[in-house]
C-alpha cells in the first residue's frame, strides 16, 4: 500500500480541503453522505498520522511541494512538533466530528463541514508548512472558516461575535503580511529556514519591527493579551463543538506560529522573555475576568485564554523544559477544553449559564462526572492530566529560577479552581432545572475518548513523554531545522 | 415502719427524728399579706435559724409549706402544685384567720375558706396577721408534733387523696394538672 | 504482586473504591459489603504491612512509597476511625441521594490518606494530598444547597494551603535533584537560612491550613457543618491530621538544622495556642451542633500544634497522643449528632432537647466524648492534656500553659451547651417517637470507639508504644521511663499512675451511684421533666421551659471585645477583592468591537516604542 | 521611495477608519483599504524601475532586469484572501443590520464582559 | 492487716474530711448570724440538715442523669480528696497523694462541677440551666488566676507534686505564702471563686434562680451533694494549706490553718454584695490575673 501510494504530510492538508471541495457535490446524491464524509476523512487523516508520525520521530520529513527545492520551492517540514500537533488537530476533528453527528443540528449541514474541514486543514497547514507566506496563507484559511463557523448559528448575537472576530482577524493579517513583506524586502526568501539564515542581512531595528508585527499578528490569534478581545465573544457565539475546536486547534496553531517564528528569526533573550511575560499577564488578567463571569462558554473561553496564556508563560522559558512543558500544557488543554465545551453543550446546551448546571448531578450522572472530570484537570488536580502538564510548566519555571512566575502561576490557579469548582458544585445542587432530552451515545463516545485521554495522561504520564521530548528538541534545535530543510 | 409508733423508735429513728425536727426548710412562698411577717421572723430581730429554720426557694427541697394569709382560687392551684412537689416528709402551717375560716374575706366570691380541706394543715397560727414570736411558736409547735410523731398531714394527704382531690377540684375550675401519682 | 507490599495495600484501598462504585449498580448491600470490606482489609493489611520501600517512576519524576513508624501511628488512626466510619455511613446514607459518588470519594479519600502517610517523597505526597483534597471537596458538597458554598470555600483555602506546598516541592526539587524526603533534607540544610525558612515557612503554611490553624481555619466550620456526618468524623478526626503529620515531618525530618527552627516552632506554638483560645470563644458562640463540633477541632488541632511544636520529647508524645484522642471522641461526637439528624433531622442546638431517654445510646456516646475532650479523667483525653501541661511547664511556657488551660476550661461551656440542648432539658412533644438509631451500623461504632476512650485513658501505653517508636524514628528518643503501661512520668520525675486513678474514681463513682440510686429506691419517683418547680405555674403541653437561646449571654458579653472581631471576616474580605478585582478587569472587554482594534494598536504602537527605546 | 511612502499612507487610511469611524460599512473599507495598502507595498517591493515582465521572453534578459515576480504572486494570493475576508465581514454586516438595525459599532455590543 | 489499715485508713479521711467539712460550714453559719447580729444555728446544724435531707421518705428524679449528677459529684470530692496528702508527714491521711499530681488535681476538681451542670441539665429546670451556664462562665473565670498561681509554685519548686511543694516549705520563712506572696493572693481570689460565696454566688443565687442547678434536688439527692460539698471544702483548704501554708503536720495544726484560711473567703462573702457574671469574670481575668502573671515574672526572676 505504502509503495502504491505513498503517505506524505500532505495528504494532512489535501485530504480534508478535497473532501470540503467534494462535501457540496457528495450532498447532492445524498444526506448521510455529509455527515459521514467529514468522519473518513479525519479517520484517514488519522490513519496517515499513525504511520507517518512514528517516523518523524526517527527524522523529520521534509516534503517538498512540487518537486522544487525549499529556498524556492514550498516545503512541509513534518518533524516531531508538527507532527504532533497535525495529528493531535486532526484527532480532536475526529471527536469533533463524532460528536456533532448528533448534537449538531443547525442547517446547513454540510457547509457547517465544509468550514470545519477548513479549519482543520489550514490549521494542520500552519504547523506544517515551512515557508512564511504559505504560513500566512493557512492562517487566513482558518482564520475565515473560523469566521464564517463562528456566526455560523443564526441567532442574536452571532454575526456581532463573527464581525467582531473578523475585525481584530483582519488586523492581524494585515500586520503578519506587512511583517513578510518587510522580511521579504531585506531577504528576498519566504523560506523560514532561508530565512533564519539571512536573518543578519535584517537590520536590528527592522527585526524588533518585524517581530512586534508578528507577535501582534500571531498574538491575535493566540489570545495573548490585550489582543484578545474577540476571544470570549467567539468562543460564545460559536457553536460548542467550533469553540471546542477554537481552544483545541487555532490557538495551538497560531501558537506554533509564533513560536516556530520567534525561535527561528528573533532568537534574542528579550523576545522570549517578552513573550513569557506577556504569557503570565494574560494568564492572571484572564482568569481573573473569568472570575465572575455567569456565561458558562465566556468562562470557559476566559479560562482558555489563560491557559493558553500559562503555556505561552512557560514556552518563552525557551529551555527544553519549557517547551516540554509549554507542549504538554498545550496538548492537555485541548483535550482538556475540547471535552469541558462538549459537555457543557450537551448539559445545558448552546447559550449555559451558570445556572443551568443546577442539579445536573442527579439528571445528567455521566455528564456531570466528565464536567468533574474537566474541571479537575484544568485546575491540574491529580491524578489527572492537567497535573502533569502544570507540574513540567513549574519545574521548567523553578529550573530557571523564576520563583515569582511559580508563585504568580500557583495564585492564579486558585482562582482559576474559585470558577470551576464553583461550577461544579452546582452540578450537585439539590434544586435544579428540567433535564430534557437524553445525550445519544455518539456524543458520550465523544466525551469517553477525551475523559479516557485525561485520565490516560494522568495516570501514565510517561507514555507521553518522548513525544513531548522530541516534541521540544524539534523546535529549540534550529540548526537541525535549516539544515534539514536547506540540505540539497 | 410506723412513725408515731412511739415504742417501736429505734435509734436510728430517734435521730432522724431529731434532725427533721430541728431542719426546718421553710419554702419562701408568700401567699397573702402574712408573707410580710416571714422577713422579721428571719432576720436579726427575731432569727429563726437558731432553731434550724431557713427559707429555701424550691419546693424541691424544702419541708415546710406555709401558707400565709388568704388564698385565692387561682392561688390555691399553684400551691397545690407546690405541695405536692414537696418531699415527704412535708409539713403545712396555716398561717393567720383567713386560712382557719377565711378571716376578712369570709364572703369573697373567689377565696378559699377553710384551708384544712384542700390540704392536711398540720398547724395553724392564729392572728390577722400573727406576729414573729406567735409565728416562731408555732414553728416550734410542729416541732413538737414532728416529735410526738404527730405531723403526719403528708400521710393523711396520701390516704384521703380522692377526698382532698375533689374538694380542690370543686373550687377550681380549670384542672389541668398531671395527677399525684405514688 | 507482593501482599505485604504498600503497592498492594493501595492497590486494594483506591480498587475497592471503583468496585464499590461498579457494584453499586448491582445492588446495595453487595456495594457496602464491598466497601465494608476494602476498609478492614486495608485496616488488617497495616498489620503485616512490610519494610520494603517501593519506587516507580512517573511522568520522569521518581515516586517512592514506604511505610515508617511515624506514618504508621496516622495510618492506625486513619484505620481506627475509617471502619466505623463507613459503618455509620450505611444507614446514615442510605436516605441520602447518591450513594455510589459518596462511598467512591469516601474511599478515594481514605486511600489517598494512606497514599500521603506512606509517601516517601514530597511529589507523591502533593498528589495523594491534592486526591484526598478533591474527593473530600465532593464529599462535602454531597448534600448540595449550603453545601456547595462551604465545599468551594474549603477547597480554596485548601487549594492555597497545597499550592504552597507545590511551590516549596519544586524550588526543593530543584535544589536537590530529588524529591525523597531524606535527599531533601540533605540539601535543605547546605541552602541559606532565609531561603530554608521561606521554604519550611510555605510548607508549613501548607500544612497547617488543613490542620486549620488560625488565620487560615476559615474553611473548617463551613465545611465541617455541611459535610455528611459520618464523614465529618473521618474529616475532623483523620483527616485534618494530615496537616499535623506533614507538619511533624517538616519541622524535625526537614526544619530542625535551620537556625530558624526554634523561632519559627516558637511561633508555631502560639499561633496554635491563640488558635485553640479563640476557636474555644467562637464555639461557644455556636448555635448549630456541627458548627460548634467544627470550631471545637479547630481548636483541639490548635493543642495538638503547640505540642507538635514544642518539640520536646513529651509534648509531642502529647501532640500525638491528642491527635488520636481527639481523632476518636470527635468522631463519636459527629456521629451521635449525626444520629440525632438521622432522627430528627435537626443539628440546630436551640430547637433539640430532651432526647436522653429516646437515644440514651446516643446520649451516652457524647458524655463519653465530652468527657474526654474537656480532659477530664478517667477517660482519655486527660492523658494527653495532662502530658501537654506538663511539657508546657517543663520547657517554661508559662503562658502557653494559661492560654491552652483557658480554652480547656473554657470548653466545658460549649461541651455542656451541646449535650445539655440536644439530650438534656425538657422533652419535646415533637420528639416523642424518635427511637434510638440501629445497633449494628450505629451504635456499635459509637460504643467502640466509647471503649477505645475508656481503655486509652487507663492504659495510655497500648497507644504510646507506637508513638514512642514513631518518635524515635523521627529523633526523638523516648527513654522507657518515659512511660509505662498505666503510668504517666513528667521529666521532673513525678507520675500519674492511672491504676490508681481509676481505681478510686470508678469506685467513689459506683459507690455514690449505687447509694443514691438503691437507696429507698421504692420511695424514688420518676416524673417527667414537665414536673418541675415554676413557681406553681403548671407548663402547658406545648410549651417548653428549655433554656436554650443565648445559652451563655453573660459570657458572651464578658468576651465580647475578643469574640467582635472576626479573622474570617478579614480572610472572607480579601477574597471578596480579588473577585472585584476580577469583576473589573473583564470590564477590558467593552464590547466594542473598536475598542478591541485601539487595544491592537496601541499594543503594538507600545511595543514598537519600548523596542526603539531599548534600541 | 513614493510607492513606499503611498501605501503607508493607503494602509495609515485604512487603519484610521478602522480605529475610529463608527459605521460599519466603513470599517469594513478601512479594512480593505490597509489590505490594499499591504498589497501595494509588497508590489512596491518587487518593482524596479524600467524592468521588464518576470518572462524570459528575449535572449539576453537577466533576473536582475526583471520585476521581482514573487510578490506579484503573493499579491495574487494576498488579493484573494482579502477579497474572501471582506465578501464574510459583508455578509456579516447585512446579518447584523437586520438584527439590530444600525450600522453603528458601538451599539453593537451586546456580547460584553 | 495492712490492707485493712489502709483501707481504714481512707474511711477516717473521709470522715474528718466530712467532720471539719460541716463544722466549717456550720461555722461559717454562726459567723454570718453574729455579724447580723443574730445568734445563729448550732455549729452542728449542716450535720442535721443532711441527715434530715437523708431522710427523706420519697425523691423524685427526672432520669438517670439525676443519679448521676450527685454521683460524679461525690465522686469528684472524694477522689480530690483522696490524692490530696491530708498531713505532711506520717503513713495515715496519704492515701493515693503519691500516685497523682496537681495537674490531675486541677482536673479532677471540675469533674464534679460538670457532673453536676449534667444532673442539673436533667431536670430541665430553666433555672437550673441559667445556673449552670453562669457557673461554667464563672468556672473560667476563676481557673485562670488558680492556674496561674499553681503555675508559679511549680515551676518555683520543679515540681508537680504536692508532696515536694510541702516538704520544701520547711519552715515557717519558706512557706509559699511569704516566698510567693503574689500567688498567694491570686490563689485565694481564684478560691473565693471557687467556694462560690458573695460576691461570686450568681450561680445559686436564691432568690433568683431558686437556687440555681440544684434546684430540683430534693431528698438524697441534695443529701449527697451536701455531704460532697462539706468534703470538697475540707479537700480545697487542705490543697491551699499545703500549697501556701507549709502543710500540717497534726490534724489540729491542720485545722487552723484551714480555718484561718477559711475566714478569708468566708469574711469577705459576710460583707460584699454580689457580682454579676460578666463582672465576676472579667473580674477575675483583670486583677487576679495581672497579680498572677506578675507571680510567674517574680518566679522567673527568682530563679
Amino acid at each position: 500500500m505504502p509503495e502504491l501510494f505513498p503517505l506524505s504530510p500532505v495528504h494532512y492538508v489535501a485530504a480534508p480541503l478535497l473532501a470540503a471541495f467534494l462535501l457540496p457535490l457528495v450532498a447532492k446524491l445524498s444526506r448521510s453522505f455529509i455527515k459521514i464524509l467529514p468522519g473518513l476523512t479525519f479517520l484517514y487523516v488519522l490513519y496517515v498520522s499513525a504511520v507517518l508520525y512514528p517516523q518523524a520521530l526517527q527524522a523529520p520529513i521534509i516534503e517538498q511541494i512540487a518537486g522544487w527545492a525549499p529556498p524556492l520551492g514550498i516545503n512541509l517540514y513534518y518533524g516531531p512538533m508538527a507532527g504532533l500537533f497535525a495529528s493531535l488537530f486532526s484527532a480532536l476533528g475526529f471527536i469533533v466530528w463524532l460528536y456533532s453527528l448528533t448534537q449538531m443540528k443547525q442547517e446547513p449541514l454540510d457547509r457547517f463541514y465544509i468550514l470545519l474541514m477548513m479549519l482543520v486543514a489550514g490549521a494542520t497547514g500552519m504547523v506544517l508548512t515551512g515557508d512564511i507566506f504559505n504560513l500566512f496563507v493557512f492562517m487566513e484559511i482558518t482564520a475565515i472558516s473560523a469566521y464564517s463557523l463562528t456566526a455560523f448559528l443564526r441567532e442574536d448575537d452571532k454575526a456581532e461575535a463573527g464581525f467582531k472576530y473578523i475585525l481584530i482577524g483582519s488586523l492581524a493579517s494585515a500586520f503578519v503580511l506587512l511583517g513578510i513583506a518587510i522580511l521579504y524586502s531585506y531577504t528576498g526568501t519566504l523560506n523560514l529556514a532561508d530565512l533564519a539564515l539571512n536573518m543578519d542581512k535584517v537590520p536590528l531595528s527592522v527585526r524588533v519591527i518585524v517581530f512586534g508585527l508578528f507577535l501582534v499578528g500571531f498574538g491575535i490569534e493566540a489570545e495573548i493579551f490585550p489582543l484578545n478581545g474577540w476571544a470570549p465573544d467567539a468562543y460564545s457565539a460559536a457553536p460548542a463543538p467550533v469553540s471546542a475546536l477554537f481552544a483545541g486547534i487555532t490557538v495551538k496553531a497560531a501558537l506554533y506560529a509564533l513560536a516556530r517564528v520567534t525561535i527561528l528569526l528573533f532568537p534574542f533573550a528579550g523576545s522570549m522573555a517578552l513573550i513569557s511575560i506577556l504569557g503570565l499577564v494574560t494568564l492572571v488578567i484572564s482568569e481573573l475576568a473569568a472570575l465572575h463571569q455567569k456565561n458558562l462558554f465566556r468562562m470557559l473561553a476566559y479560562s482558555s485564554m489563560g491557559q493558553v496564556g500559562l503555556a505561552i508563560a512557560a514556552l518563552g522559558l525557551f529551555t527544553a523544559e519549557g517547551v516540554y512543558a509549554a507542549l504538554f500544557a498545550m496538548i492537555n488543554h485541548a483535550i482538556v477544553k475540547g471535552m469541558l465545551f462538549l459537555t457543557v453543550f450537551a448539559m445545558a446546551g448552546g447559550s449555559a449559564t451558570l445556572d443551568g448546571l443546577n442539579g445536573m448531578g442527579r439528571k445528567k450522572p455521566i455528564l456531570s462526572l466528565l464536567f468533574t472530570l474537566g474541571a479537575f484537570a484544568i485546575i491540574g488536580l491529580p491524578p489527572f492530566s492537567g497535573f502533569w502538564s502544570k507540574l513540567s510548566v513549574l519545574t521548567a519555571m523553578g529550573q530557571t529560577g523564576n520563583y515569582a512566575m511559580i508563585a504568580i502561576v500557583l495564585a492564579t490557579t486558585i482562582v482559576e479552581a474559585a470558577y470551576f469548582l464553583r461550577a461544579t458544585g452546582r452540578l450537585y445542587l439539590s434544586e435544579g432545572n428540567p433535564a430534557e432530552g437524553k445525550t445519544p451515545l455518539s456524543a458520550i463516545a465523544a466525551l469517553a475518548v477525551l475523559a479516557a485521554g485525561i485520565l490516560w495522561i494522568g495516570f501514565f504520564p510517561g507514555s507521553i513523554d518522548e513525544t513531548l521530548t522530541a516534541g521540544a528538541q524539534d523546535l529549540l534545535d534550529t540548526a537541525k531545522y535549516t539544515e534539514g530543510v536547506l540540505k540539497d | 415502719m410506723e412513725i408515731n409508733d412511739k415504742d417501736t423508735l429505734t435509734i436510728v429513728e430517734h435521730i432522724k427524728n431529731f434532725a427533721r425536727r430541728h431542719s426546718l426548710f421553710v419554702l419562701a412562698y408568700g401567699t397573702g399579706c402574712g408573707a410580710i411577717e416571714i422577713p422579721p421572723t428571719m432576720t436579726s430581730r427575731y432569727d429563726a435559724e437558731r432553731f434550724g429554720i431557713v427559707g429555701r426557694a424550691t419546693p424541691r427541697q424544702a419541708d415546710v409549706l406555709l401558707i400565709t394569709g388568704y388564698l385565692s382560687v387561682k392561688t390555691l392551684k399553684r400551691v397545690i402544685r407546690t405541695y405536692e412537689q414537696m418531699q415527704d416528709p412535708k409539713y403545712v402551717i396555716g398561717f393567720g384567720s383567713c386560712t382557719i375560716n377565711g378571716g376578712m374575706y369570709w364572703d369573697s366570691y373567689n377565696t378559699i375558706k377553710v384551708l384544712d380541706q384542700y390540704m392536711p394543715v398540720d398547724v395553724y397560727i392564729n392572728g390577722c396577721m400573727p406576729r414573729p414570736e406567735s409565728v416562731i411558736s408555732g414553728f416550734i409547735k410542729l416541732q413538737q408534733l414532728i416529735k410526738a410523731g404527730k405531723a403526719d398531714g403528708w400521710k393523711k394527704y396520701q390516704e384521703n387523696l380522692d377526698w382532698y382531690r375533689a374538694n380542690q377540684k370543686k373550687v377550681i375550675k380549670n384542672w389541668n394538672m398531671p395527677d399525684y401519682n405514688w | 504482586m507482593d501482599i505485604t507490599g504498600i503497592p498492594f495495600f493501595l492497590a486494594v484501598s483506591f480498587g475497592g473504591a471503583f468496585l464499590a462504585y461498579l457494584m453499586n449498580f448491582a445492588h446495595r448491600f453487595l456495594r457496602n459489603a464491598v466497601v465494608l470490606l476494602t476498609v478492614s482489609a486495608s485496616a488488617a493489611l497495616l498489620f503485616w504491612l512490610g519494610d520494603e520501600t517501593f519506587s516507580m517512576e512517573m511522568g520522569g519524576f521518581v515516586l517512592t512509597l514506604g511505610k515508617t513508624p511515624y506514618s504508621l501511628f496516622f495510618a492506625g488512626i486513619v484505620a481506627l476511625l475509617a471502619v466505623p466510619t463507613v459503618l455509620f455511613s450505611f444507614t446514615y446514607m442510605a436516605k441520602e441521594e447518591r450513594p455510589a459518588m459518596y462511598y467512591l470519594n469516601l474511599l478515594i479519600t481514605i486511600a489517598a490518606m494512606y497514599g500521603i502517610l506512606f509517601s516517601l517523597d514530597l511529589l507523591s505526597l502533593f498528589i495523594f494530598w491534592e486526591i484526598m483534597t478533591w474527593s473530600s471537596f465532593l464529599l462535602t458538597i454531597h448534600k448540595g444547597g449550603n453545601a456547595t458554598k462551604a465545599g468551594v470555600k474549603y477547597f480554596l483555602y485548601s487549594a492555597a494551603g497545597a499550592y504552597a506546598i507545590l511551590f516549596s516541592v519544586v524550588i526543593l526539587y530543584n535544589m536537590s535533584g530529588s524529591l525523597l524526603i531524606e535527599d531533601v533534607a540533605r540539601s535543605f540544610v547546605l541552602q541559606n537560612p532565609l531561603m530554608q525558612l521561606m521554604l519550611a515557612g510555605t510548607l508549613l503554611f501548607g500544612f497547617s491550613v488543613k490542620a486549620g490553624l488560625m488565620p487560615m481555619h476559615g474553611w473548617a466550620p463551613d465545611a465541617y457543618a455541611e459535610s455528611p456526618a459520618p464523614f465529618t468524623a473521618l474529616f475532623s478526626g483523620a483527616l485534618s491530621k494530615m496537616g499535623i503529620f506533614g507538619m511533624g515531618m517538616v519541622l524535625y525530618q526537614i526544619f530542625l538544622q535551620s537556625p530558624f527552627s526554634l523561632p519559627v516552632r516558637e511561633l508555631l506554638a502560639w499561633a496554635g495556642g491563640i488558635t485553640s483560645a479563640l476557636a474555644t470563644l467562637r464555639a461557644i458562640q455556636q448555635t448549630d451542633a456541627k458548627r460548634l463540633l467544627a470550631y471545637s477541632s479547630v481548636a483541639q488541632l490548635g493543642y495538638i500544634v503547640m505540642g507538635l511544636a514544642l518539640g520536646t520529647p513529651l509534648s509531642m508524645m502529647a501532640a500525638l497522643f491528642i491527635t488520636l484522642l481527639h481523632g476518636v471522641f470527635k468522631a463519636m461526637l459527629f456521629f451521635a449528632v449525626g444520629a440525632v439528624y438521622f432522627r430528627t433531622g435537626l443539628t440546630d442546638l436551640n430547637e433539640l432537647r430532651g432526647l436522653i431517654r429516646r437515644m440514651p445510646v446516643s446520649f451516652l456516646t457524647v458524655l463519653m466524648a465530652i468527657i474526654s475532650l474537656a480532659n477530664i479523667p478517667p477517660l482519655g483525653g486527660f492523658v494527653g492534656k495532662w502530658l501537654l501541661y506538663e511539657s508546657l511547664i517543663q520547657s517554661d511556657h508559662y503562658f502557653l500553659v494559661i492560654v491552652a488551660f483557658f480554652s480547656s476550661t473554657a470548653s466545658f461551656l460549649y461541651v455542656y451547651r451541646l449535650i445539655f440542648s440536644i439530650f438534656l432539658g425538657q422533652e419535646e412533644k415533637e420528639f416523642e417517637h424518635v427511637k434510638e438509631v440501629p445497633f449494628l451500623t450505629m451504635q456499635l461504632p459509637m460504643l467502640a470507639l466509647a471503649a477505645v476512650t475508656f481503655i486509652t485513658g487507663i492504659f495510655p501505653g497500648i497507644v504510646l508504644a507506637p508513638i514512642s517508636s514513631a518518635l524515635t524514628y523521627l529523633g526523638f528518643p523516648i527513654q522507657h521511663d518515659m512511660w509505662s503501661m498505666s503510668m504517666l512520668f513528667n521529666e521532673w520525675g513525678n507520675r500519674m499512675n492511672l491504676l490508681a486513678m481509676i481505681s478510686v474514681i470508678g469506685t467513689v463513682f459506683l459507690t455514690g451511684f449505687t447509694i443514691l440510686y438503691f437507696y429507698r429506691m421504692r420511695r424514688t419517683r420518676y416524673v417527667t421533666t414537665k414536673d418541675i418547680h415554676t413557681s406553681g405555674e403548671v407548663p402547658t403541653e406545648n410549651e417548653n421551659l428549655t433554656y436554650a437561646i443565648n445559652f451563655y449571654q453573660p459570657f458572651e458579653r464578658a468576651a465580647h471585645p475578643v469574640l467582635s472581631k472576626s479573622i474570617r471576616a478579614w480572610i472572607d474580605w480579601i477574597g471578596r477583592s480579588v473577585s472585584e478585582l476580577g469583576d473589573f478587569l473583564r470590564h477590558i472587554y467593552t464590547g466594542d468591537g473598536q475598542t478591541y482594534a485601539w487595544y491592537v494598536v496601541l499594543f503594538l504602537t507600545f511595543m514598537l516604542a519600548a523596542g526603539s527605546w531599548i534600541l | 521611495m513614493i510607492y513606499y511612502i503611498a501605501s503607508i499612507a493607503v494602509m495609515l487610511i485604512g487603519l484610521y477608519a478602522v480605529l475610529v469611524k463608527k459605521n460599519l460599512i466603513k470599517i469594513v473599507i478601512g479594512l480593505s483599504l490597509m489590505d490594499a495598502g499591504t498589497h501595494l507595498l509588497l508590489v512596491a517591493i518587487g518593482f524596479i524601475k524600467g524592468g521588464t515582465a518576470p518572462i524570459f521572453s528575449e535572449p539576453g534578459l537577466t533576473a536582475d532586469a526583471m520585476v521581482d515576480p514573487v510578490p506579484q504572486a503573493l499579491v495574487l494570493t494576498a488579493i484573494v484572501i482579502g477579497l474572501a475576508v471582506t465578501a464574510v465581514a459583508l455578509a456579516l454586516v447585512i446579518r447584523i443590520y437586520a438584527q439590530h438595525k444600525t450600522l453603528d459599532i458601538r451599539k453593537i455590543s451586546s456580547l460584553k464582559w | 492487716m495492712e490492707t485493712l489499715k489502709t483501707i481504714s485508713g481512707y474511711f477516717a479521711t473521709i470522715g474528718v474530711a466530712f467532720t471539719v467539712g460541716f463544722l466549717f460550714m456550720g461555722f461559717r453559719r454562726i459567723l454570718t448570724a453574729r455579724v447580723q447580729n443574730r445568734v445563729g444555728p448550732p455549729i452542728y446544724q449542716n450535720l442535721l440538715d443532711i441527715i434530715k435531707l437523708w431522710s427523706k421518705e420519697s425523691a423524685i428524679n427526672h432520669g438517670l442523669m439525676q443519679h448521676m449528677g450527685p454521683a460524679f459529684s461525690i465522686t469528684a470530692s472524694v477522689t480530690t480528696l483522696m490524692f490530696i496528702p491530708v498531713l505532711r508527714d506520717g503513713n495515715w491521711f496519704q492515701n493515693f497523694s503519691f500516685e497523682g499530681d496537681l495537674i490531675f488535681l486541677l482536673y479532677i476538681m471540675v469533674f464534679g462541677q460538670l457532673g453536676m451542670a449534667l444532673g442539673a441539665g436533667q431536670t430541665g429546670n430553666p433555672n437550673s440551666a441559667i445556673g449552670v451556664s453562669r457557673g461554667l462562665s464563672q468556672i473560667v473565670g476563676y481557673e485562670i488566676p488558680f492556674v496561674l498561681a499553681l503555675t508559679a509554685l511549680m515551676v518555683y519548686h520543679e515540681t508537680t507534686s504536692l508532696h515536694e511543694i510541702m516538704a520544701a516549705q520547711d519552715s515557717i520563712g519558706g512557706w509559699n505564702i511569704f516566698v510567693n506572696p503574689l500567688a498567694f493572693v491570686a490563689g485565694i481570689i481564684a478560691f473565693l471563686g471557687m467556694t462560690h460565696y458573695t460576691p461570686f454566688d450568681v450561680p445559686f443565687a436564691p432568690a433568683e434562680l431558686a437556687s440555681g442547678p440544684p434546684s430540683e434536688f430534693g431528698g438524697k439527692y441534695l443529701g449527697m451533694m451536701m455531704t460532697s460539698g462539706s468534703i470538697f471544702a475540707f479537700a480545697k483548704l487542705t490543697l491551699f494549706v499545703n500549697l501556701f501554708l507549709g502543710g500540717a503536720s497534726n490534724l489540729l495544726e491542720l485545722l487552723v490553718k484551714a480555718l484561718a484560711l477559711y475566714l478569708i473567703p468566708v469574711i469577705i462573702g459576710i460583707v460584699t454584695p454580689r457580682f454579676r457574671t460578666e463582672q465576676a469574670i472579667l473580674f477575675f481575668w483583670k486583677w487576679p490575673t495581672i497579680i498572677g502573671i506578675l507571680s510567674i515574672l517574680w518566679v522567673v526572676w527568682m530563679r
